[in-house]
């Protein structure tokens, strides 16, 4: 008997809690059973996956650091992909982002004082709005898909990077290799923990949530996103403007993905070089979606994220377990996720239903 | 009890048949060498961005004793985990920051280059050497240009034509690259990219090329001439056994021919004369009778950068970015 | 092994259940080769879901189906033509990016392409159903379309030939022609299941009617011989009442109005607006007749602002020019909007009922505090009111507006609009679909809007309608509008006549050259 | 110019195989971003096949049964669950990157002959025409069949037929009987299939080998040239020759002389991607004509 959906009447509220859990553990089941076929003890590999993130006070502030750019990027996307706008290219709005701040960063090295901070960050979000108006501008204008024009862009934005750090902006003292002169101090996002490199990155990633999510259901703006993500004619009919919303969909997770771009260079590596971008992205789109199109949820997205990246180098360190099955796990949460938030919606049956 | 456990961060995936495999090679031997004294651990495709400080951490507060970061890019973040490890020892890879428990090393890959040039110049029948290179850094540029003047010591007319795959693994690409060099009329291929698929396009076309990194020859059997070979076993068993004995300090190695630490694989598919020349080269570069860069040296803009009789200092190599005379082909300053 | 006297097909005790809701419910009923059948009963009752079971597209939760006296079982629609059963569905079943040809070869097994065209065209031209086999779909009227699922019906030599609703489409003049061909195939043995609302043509056509209430069987009847009242009552269980009408209030102002309004088509598919003006008084009810896609909604999104024109005095509210301007300006001058499609166009299915009130009021009402933030009290207690005054029923406290049934959330996004007192409302298909009972309820709303002084404008395709309840009526055909004349001065006929194109300067081939021109 | 022109043909084959794949399965409403995904899943399984086995049409077949394995498991989440579709592709390339790793764990470093090339004798080697257009291996020519085969079968059969309704108008195609989910799945796992077929290609033909993240993007050209190609076969295969020449410019443009930095030439296959998609779909009848009106939307059939 194959089993079939039948829809529910309403949303289930307990499922749409439930379902992350399910996906977590149906992730962790399957996960047991690839280990085990690696012929791993799966009750270890998924401690130290899993659980080994959380075990000292380093590896959590670790955990935050990770999750940071993660929850930016995430919580733009999560606007953006809610207005039904497809920005596939925040990695290369990041990387423009951080471009831009080095543009601030390295022409002033002279200069001191939180406002010069300010600006640089200020400068980051403009770099990313700038890559992301490209799309924008593209998409209204001529009506091309958003999603391939953003994503062919990541790839421009890298190349310029690593043209920037091996030509104008080179480190004369840095043998030829290819970076930036490092970011004087006053360039540096303060660590907020003594020790670790917890950073106050993560206050803005929080506020930058919290914020876009009163945004998103509680003001005009975000009513007028989420109308157009969902019904079109109905936002045509409403007065809203497609076009307006395209832009500002793609602005602002361009901005945010900038902006995490700048606060990771300058919370981290403290210069520009080719591989800042890690790939970020490219999973916070996972992110955005694990956090169910919520900007808040895309905290708990980054974080889940976050602790699947360390548990994975715990993973090599402590297993000798291989880096591919990291990506595995992502991809089988991802897959389970998807799969179980069709419960909100539906419910499984098998076979026909005679009577109530 | 007391094994020393000795990690290692890599840049790729260990599967990139290239550098990253290569230093994979090397942490085998020292597993091999020590045995039950050692454990070996690594990390592999760490990015040289933000990633690559809670790794190296990672693996410091995890125990490991001994710990080699594999790639430029870990310089700054090896560093830093230096300091707050004092007791751990860290090796560092072709970065120049050194402190008391960082130690750097590399390998002088161009005396290698120096030996394949010898080689191409008396082979190639067009004049014309096909380069595939990676990236402009002064690694790759002083390759090219070792290569090119070995090659044109013994051939003057030789040129050396220089194609930019930006990337240091892409097999698609250096296969591309590999082709549009050939239809250029390169009948010798040079390639500092990871993967092995410029020798098999040579195979393919019937022309000989040179391996990188590892010996490639079996992909291409009768087109490799002899490849140059990263060889850190020596070194890092050598610097597993310092730490064992309680005598390892932090220095800056760079070593090549002599040393063991670049191997040319087996001399093939040319003839006898160009053997006993390549060996002869070989021979000479690693007692120190014959450096590569020894004046009198022109950039390509005629300039002399080094003068008649003067070997270029380690600072110049390290340095250099600028081609030598013949020597086509694009250079981002 | 037939059994002679045993009818065509027989439904047995016919159930089906959606979930927990039984849309058919012990349902039983017999046609006999010839025959004509009505299929009766208020939106929802269960028709389309009854029918849907019969040509294999739904699987009954019960019961069974007799072909000629033998139990069978319709599992799909393809076992249900090899029986000989034909459907016309009430939404167009039609692939708008494929050939006439092509849409039909698709619901022929083993058909070539090749001979087909050259049958599309004898078959169309037999039943006097003209179409061009090798025209893209989407290029067709809505009449045009149904002709084509006609003529896939009529390629496969039905025995049984289903119709959903299929007038709703047509002009009178084209209805007639649909009636002859059902006519004529009834003599020729074929039993026709006719779905309508429309109880007068049932009323001529159909020789046996079933009625269905709530997905149950409450009567079989002869249609010829019960009056379309009685018939009413049967479906909705007690007695319709008819839209009140007082005359029209004396000569009001002019508070719509719309002036020489030209726009081109707004997609290949769309139909271009020329020259359209008409002017509404406050305290009347004028209506816009046509048949469908004759440039109903391109006039409507014109009206509404999600078209615009340069010049600020095409369209005018209250003596105030706002052709340039956006929906928003609009509903703060005074106006009002019911677009046709009621899910996804008037209302967001997937959000609740404020947020629907929120999608037309934000600005109008006062719904927005500072700064953007919502005002979520006063948006529930506006959501809240409309349900009270029209009576909106929906499960669950907070209901999506997709949870809605169709007739529901009419009324819901008509209340919405009426509720606020507008000096102009423009309404497309205010009753489209929806069950008489609900319908008195909106017409009458729409009547005593205009008595209390506003101007309305209803367009309609419903010419029963326009006639119940406008004082004026214009026809639209092919995008232009005629002009607006007195109900008293027009008839039926003279109407149909208009919506056929048959009056000066807008025949068909004058449409077919707006419409390359504007490609 | 010869060696270029080769170049092109060859490096057009993996985007005209996983190109026309993407193709049906949009054609038929489906949009399945993993390509990248199947791809690589396809190339390692073709390689570890052909290394084991010594065939390489064992290869080949492993190689495009793997992408369509992929493709299934795409089917099980978006078609049989209605998830979003987006998402799941990407999910399924992320997936595809970290299990093609995994499994070619044991293959790197190994080496396989090279596919067979073909060739007429003395037509081959003779002329420039012969060298450039025949003596390629077999794929190459294949990639153009199945290009033809896929043209015909859009646009001549009555399988294509329903097909092109079913990404036309689900419901209504559902209501004539018509298996929409059914006929979506097989579309799918044919778009695997070809991914795969060209990751395949990849590490058979292309560059005999297994290398991790090998395919180095091209899924996501392949995905790029299917709205290039407004969702036309032949229009595919101009495109596909076309982004060839444009990646093949890179090399061949330092070669000649061209002095720009070459990340620039780096650049120019993804500008001129943009450029192209910007030219395409400004003229929105173009775009809407072949595009299919239910691409990516979710269907769930009710009987
Ligand atoms: N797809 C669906 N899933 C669940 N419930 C549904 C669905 N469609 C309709 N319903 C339920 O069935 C009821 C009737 O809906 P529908 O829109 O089909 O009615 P209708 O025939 O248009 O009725 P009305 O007479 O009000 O016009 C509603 O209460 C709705 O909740
Ligand atoms: N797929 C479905 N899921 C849930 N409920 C449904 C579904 N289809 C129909 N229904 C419900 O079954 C009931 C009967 O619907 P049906 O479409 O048969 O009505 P109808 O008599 O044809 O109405 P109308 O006159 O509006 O066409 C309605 O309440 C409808 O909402
Ligand atoms: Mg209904
Ligand atoms: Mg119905």
């Amino acid at each position: 008997m194959m089993p079939r959906l039948e829809a529910r009447a309403e949303p289930s509220a307990w499922m749409s809690i439930a379902s992350p859990v399910i996906a977590i553990g149906l992730t962790l089941v399957a996960g047991a059973m690839l280990l085990t076929a690696l012929g791993r003890d799966p009750a270890e590999a998924l401690w130290v996956y899993f659980v080994s993130p959380f075990t000292d006070a380093y590896s959590r502030a670790e955990l935050v650091v990770k999750a940071v750019p993660l929850a930016l990027i995430g919580a733009g996307l999560a606007v953006s992909f809610r207005a039904n706008v497809w920005n596939i290219g925040a990695a290369g709005q990041y990387v423009a982002g951080a471009m831009a701040g080095g543009l601030v960063a390295l022409g002033a090295p002279e200069a001191t004082g939180t406002a010069w901070y300010v600006l640089y960050l200020a400068a980051g979000a403009a770099g990313g709005i700038a890559w992301a108006a490209i799309p924008a501008f593209l998409r209204t204008r001529f009506n091309a898909n958003e999603i391939l024009v953003s994503l062919m862009l990541t790839y421009v934005a890298v190349l310029l990077l690593d043209w920037a750090v091996r030509g104008p902006w080179r480190d004369p003292l840095g043998f030829g290799f290819p970076q930036s002169r490092d970011f004087t101090q006053t360039f540096h996002t303060p660590v907020i923990l003594e020790g670790t490199r917890l950073h106050a990155g993560v206050l803005i990633a929080v506020i930058a949530a919290v914020a876009l999510t009163l945004m998103m259901d509680r003001t005009l703006r975000g009513f007028e996103l989420r109308v157009i993500g969902a019904a079109p004619r109905a936002g045509a009919f409403a007065g809203f403007s497609q076009t307006g919303a395209v832009w500002f969909a793609l602005l602002v997770s361009g901005g945010l993905a900038g902006l995490a771009g700048a606060i990771e260079v300058s919370a981290t590596v403290h210069q520009l070089q080719p591989d800042i971008s890690a790939g970020y992205g490219f999973v916070a789109i996972i992110a955005a979606f694990l956090g169910r199109l919520n900007p808040a949820g895309a905290l708990f997205g980054a974080l889940i994220l976050a602790v699947s990246y360390i548990g994975g180098e715990n993973a090599q360190i402590l297993l000798k377990l291989p880096k591919n099955v990291t990506g595995i796990f992502q991809g089988m949460l991802l897959f389970f996720l998807l799969g179980c938030d069709t419960l909100i919606r539906y419910r499984i049956v098998w076979g026909r239903r005679l009577a109530p | 009890q007391d094994k020393l456990k000795v990690g290692f961060v890599y840049v790729g995936p260990i599967g990139d048949f290239g550098w990253t495999y290569q230093h994979d090679q090397g942490r085998l031997a020292i597993e091999q060498e020590f045995g039950d004294k050692v454990e070996t651990t690594y990390v592999e495709s760490v990015s040289e961005g933000p990633d690559a400080e809670r790794v190296i951490r990672q693996l410091a507060a995890s125990g490991h004793g001994l710990i080699f970061t594999t790639s430029f890019g870990f310089m700054d973040p090896t560093l830093k985990v230096a300091e707050q490890f004092p007791e751990v020892k860290f090796e560092h890879a072709t970065g120049f920051k050194r402190a008391p428990n960082l130690s750097t090393y590399s390998a002088r890959f161009y005396e290698g280059r120096h030996v394949i040039g010898t080689i191409a110049g008396h082979m190639t029948k067009t004049n014309k050497i096909g380069y595939i290179a990676s990236v402009p850094i002064p690694e790759v540029v002083r390759g090219i240009n070792a290569a090119t003047l070995a090659a044109r010591a013994v051939n003057p007319d030789v040129t050396t034509q220089v194609i930019w795959v930006n990337s240091w693994y892409d097999p698609g690409k250096e296969a591309d690259a590999a082709k549009a060099l050939i239809a250029q009329g390169a009948d010798m291929l040079m390639q500092h990219t990871d993967s092995p698929a410029p020798v098999q396009v040579a195979a393919e076309a019937g022309i000989h090329a040179f391996g990188q990194a590892s010996d490639m020859a079996k992909f291409g059997p009768k087109a490799q001439l002899t490849a140059i070979i990263d060889q850190w076993s020596p070194y890092y068993i050598e610097r597993t056994r310092a730490v064992l004995d309680g005598t390892w300090k932090s220095e800056d190695s760079w070593k090549g021919l002599a040393a063991g630490e670049v191997v040319m694989a087996p001399y093939a598919n040319m003839p006898d004369e160009v053997v006993a020349a390549a060996k002869a080269a070989e021979e000479a570069v690693a007692s120190g009778a014959v450096h590569p860069f020894t004046g009198p040296i022109k950039d390509r803009d005629g300039t002399e950068r080094i003068p008649a009789g003067t070997v270029a200092d380690d600072g110049m190599l390290l340095g250099m970015n600028w081609f030598v005379e013949g020597v086509e082909g694009d250079l981002p300053q | 092994m037939t059994d002679a006297d045993a009818p065509l097909l027989e439904a047995r005790g016919i159930t089906r259940f959606f979930g927990r809701f039984a849309a058919n419910r012990d349902v039983s009923l017999a046609i006999r080769p010839g025959e004509r059948h009505a299929l009766l009963g208020e939106n929802g009752a269960g028709k389309s879901t009854l029918v849907k079971m019969i040509y294999g597209v739904l699987a009954p939760s019960g019961g069974e189906f007799l072909w000629e006296g033998q139990p069978v079982a319709i599992t799909s629609p393809a076992a249900a033509r090899a029986l000989g059963i034909g459907m016309v569905f009430q939404h167009f079943n039609l692939f708008d990016a494929l050939t006439v040809a092509e849409n039909i070869a698709l619901s022929l097994r083993g058909e070539r392409m090749r001979g087909l065209a050259a049958r599309i065209t004898k078959v169309s031209r037999s039943y006097g159903l003209a179409i061009d086999p090798n025209r893209a779909v989407h290029s067709l009227s809505a009449g045009e379309k149904q002709r084509v699922e006609i003529i896939r019906c009529l390629l496969q030599n039905p025995r049984l030939l289903i119709m959903d609703e299929p007038t709703s489409v047509l002009t009178p003049q084209e209805a007639e022609v649909l009636f002859a061909t059902l006519r004529r195939l009834s003599g020729e043995g074929c039993a026709i299941l006719y779905i309508s609302h429309k109880l007068d043509e049932v009323r001529a056509l159909c020789d046996a009617a079933t009625v269905l209430r709530a997905g149950e069987v409450v009567a079989q009847c002869d249609p010829r011989s019960a009056s379309s009242a009685e018939i009413a009552a049967l479906m909705v269980g007690r007695d319709v009442a008819q839209v009140g009408r007082t005359a029209a209030g004396g000569e009001g102002p002019v508070r719509l109005s719309v002036r020489n309004l030209s726009l081109p088509a707004p997609s290949q598919f769309g139909t271009a607006l020329h020259d359209v003006s008409l002017d509404v008084r406050g305290g009347e009810l004028v209506g816009i007749a046509g048949v469908a896609g004759e440039g109903q909604s391109e006039l409507m999104q014109a009206l509404i602002g999600e078209r615009r024109t340069p010049r600020p005095e095409t369209v005018s509210v209250d003596g105030r020019g706002v052709g340039h301007l956006g929906p928003d300006p609009r509903r703060l001058a005074g106006a009002a909007f019911v677009p046709e499609e009621r899910a996804g166009h008037a209302a967001v299915p997937d959000m609740g009922l404020p947020d629907n009130v929120l999608l037309s009021h934000h600005r109008v009402e006062r719904l927005i505090g500072p700064a953007g933030w919502i005002r979520r009290a006063r948006t529930s207690d506006w959501a809240a009111r409309v349900r009270e005054a029209f009576d909106v029923r929906a499960g669950g406290a907070r209901p999506r507006a997709g949870a809605l049934s169709g007739g529901n959330l009419q009324k819901f996004v008509v209340g919405r609009e009426i509720l606020r007192d507008p000096g102009v409302l423009i309404v497309n298909q205010p009753t489209w679909g929806v069950d008489p009972g609900a319908a008195v309820v909106i017409r009458q709303a729409l009547v005593d809007l205009a008595r209390r002084g506003a101007a309305v404008l209803v367009i309609s395709q419903d010419l029963e309608e326009l006639f119940a309840i406008a004082d004026r009526i214009a026809v639209i055909h092919a995008g232009r509008l005629s002009a607006a004349r007195p109900v008293s001065e027009l008839d039926a006929e003279t109407v149909g006549l208009l919506m056929g194109g048959a009056e000066p300067g807008a025949d068909r081939d004058d449409r077919l050259n707006a419409e390359t021109v504007h490609a | 110019m010869e060696a270029f022109l080769i170049s092109v043909l060859i490096a057009a084959t993996p985007f005209l195989l996983a190109g026309l794949g993407e193709l049906v399965a949009e054609r038929s409403g489906v949009l399945n971003l993993g390509v990248e995904g199947m791809m690589l899943v396809g190339a390692v399984a073709a390689f570890a096949v052909t290394y084991t086995t010594g065939s390489a049409a064992a290869g080949m077949l492993a190689g495009a049964g793997a992408g369509a394995a992929l493709a299934g498991l795409f089917a099980i989440v978006a078609l049989g669950l209605l998830a979003n579709q987006a998402a799941t592709g990407l999910a399924l390339t992320i997936f595809g990157v970290g299990a093609s790793g995994l499994i070619g764990q044991g293959f790197v470093g190994q080496t396989i002959k090279p596919l067979q090339k073909l060739g007429i004798p003395g037509l081959t080697d003779t002329t420039a025409l012969g060298r450039i257009l025949l003596g390629h291996d077999v794929m190459v020519y294949l990639a153009l069949a199945l290009a033809l085969a896929v043209g015909w079968f859009l646009n001549a059969t009555r399988a294509g037929l329903m097909l092109r309704a079913i990404g036309d108008n689900p419901e209504g195609a559902h209501a004539l009987g018509f298996h929409v989910v059914r006929v979506r799945t097989l579309a799918t796992l044919f778009g695997g299939f070809c991914a795969g077929l060209g990751g395949a290609y990849l590490s058979l033909a292309y560059t005999p080998m297994w290398g991790e993240n090998m395919t180095a993007g091209r899924g996501w050209i392949a995905l790029a040239l299917v709205v290039f190609a407004t969702w036309r076969p032949g229009r595919l295969v101009a495109g596909a020759y076309l982004f060839a020449t444009v990646t093949q410019l890179q090399f061949y443009g330092q070669d000649w002389g061209i002095r720009l930095p070459s990340q620039f030439l780096a650049m120019a296959p993804y500008l001129a991607t943009i450029a192209a998609l910007v030219i395409i779909s400004r003229d929105v009848n173009l775009t809407k004509a072949n595009a299919p009106a239910a691409i990516g939307r979710p269907f769930r059939a009710e009987r």
